[in-house]
């Protein structure tokens, strides 16, 4: 399945915009989308971490997605 | 009680809306941008957000304060977009009925948005940039 | 710096003069006249001060806390004579490079006004009127 | 001699007044004087503490006091 992915702060860098899109298998877990998005840009692997949003929250990295989620690349927060 | 704008903030306004009868001490942390970092001097700052996540994770700060501590109201402002030297990023307000209460919750909040609000913040130098705390 | 008056205090002129552009932090607390105590409401609230120590002991606090953090500035004003529910009776104000010192620097200074600096304030309830902390 | 003392908070509703004068052996310590205090204004051992200060300044109870010092009682402070 194609999924669309936000990619904020330096991972909007990394991808060269707001959004991009990746295929994923079915139910394809956090984790994988994570391995992809290593092999995909290397870059990402420097990162201080990396944690993934679905429907504007935090989740783990077992969580299954489904394809209709809003999915969101969280490169380490600096607000404040 | 929260607002995330890229339009400049005041902090009288935050500070007064955490004024009550009830609330014998206000404590109020501004964050600044400060015109040097790691000895290089700053231009700017660039913020962005992602803004409905970073209210929900605001909404989740003050929620957790009121059951730590109890306090009486939590403001928190932010602001995004660009930011000179001086200028204000981040305004929170607690009011307690004491004192320790106050200081408690105000430090907790910036602690813990400074970890989990999606907002991330660019150092623009007068001879390149960073986006703060991306590597380790 | 050091402000003990009669006259209505103001958050806003006290915050302002420790806004600094190597300050990233700015920590204030505001001190005000809560509306009961101990279960009973309080109508009013009258403080006195011995002027001279209490500014002298008031530059021993921002004096200590300069050399225990690395603060950019401290303001403490103070109000005495008669005031009313939910007005201020006392601001202080702390900027620094990072956030844990002006937390720091700010808790320091309230609690070591209220244990060391002459002033005194009686709580004047409907039906009589207490000088606070005096007795056991 | 005779000294003239500041009270203040509720020192200065026990003795009545902003001000008021006592007799001290020349010499007297601190202490000495709240000695005297107690004796003469029973409502003082009441209170959770007794402060002297010496020109502007908290003094420990065996200081000698000369006579032309600015000497001020200290009840509890309840500032802020």
């Amino acid at each position: 399945m194609e999924v669309e992915i936000l990619a904020f702060g330096i991972t909007r860098d990394i991808v060269g915009g707001s959004t991009f899109k990746i295929f994923l298998e079915r139910e394809a877990t956090v984790s994988a989308l994570k391995e992809l998005l290593y092999q995909k840009y290397p870059k990402m692997k420097q990162l201080r971490s990396l944690m993934i949003a679905v429907d504007n929250e935090y989740v783990d990295e077992g969580l299954e997605l489904k394809g209709q989620e809003e999915i969101a690349l969280i490169p380490p927060v600096s607000g404040g | 009680m929260i607002k995330i704008t890229e339009h400049p903030l005041n902090p009288e306004d935050v500070t007064s809306t955490v004024f009550s009868n009830e609330a014998g001490a206000v404590n109020v942390f501004i964050g600044t941008v400060r015109g040097t970092t790691k000895n290089k001097k700053v231009v700017k700052l660039e913020f962005e957000t992602y803004l409905n996540m970073a209210i929900k994770e605001i909404e989740k700060i003050i929620e957790a304060a009121r059951h730590k501590w109890p306090i009486q109201h939590m403001i928190i402002h932010h602001r995004v977009g660009t930011l000179t030297v001086g200028e204000i990023a981040v305004v929170i307000a607690v009011s307690s009925g004491h004192r320790k209460e106050a200081f408690a919750a105000c430090q907790y909040a910036i602690d813990t948005l400074k970890e989990t609000v999606p907002i991330w913040k660019k150092e623009v130098f007068e001879d390149g940039e960073e986006w703060v705390s991306a590597h380790p």
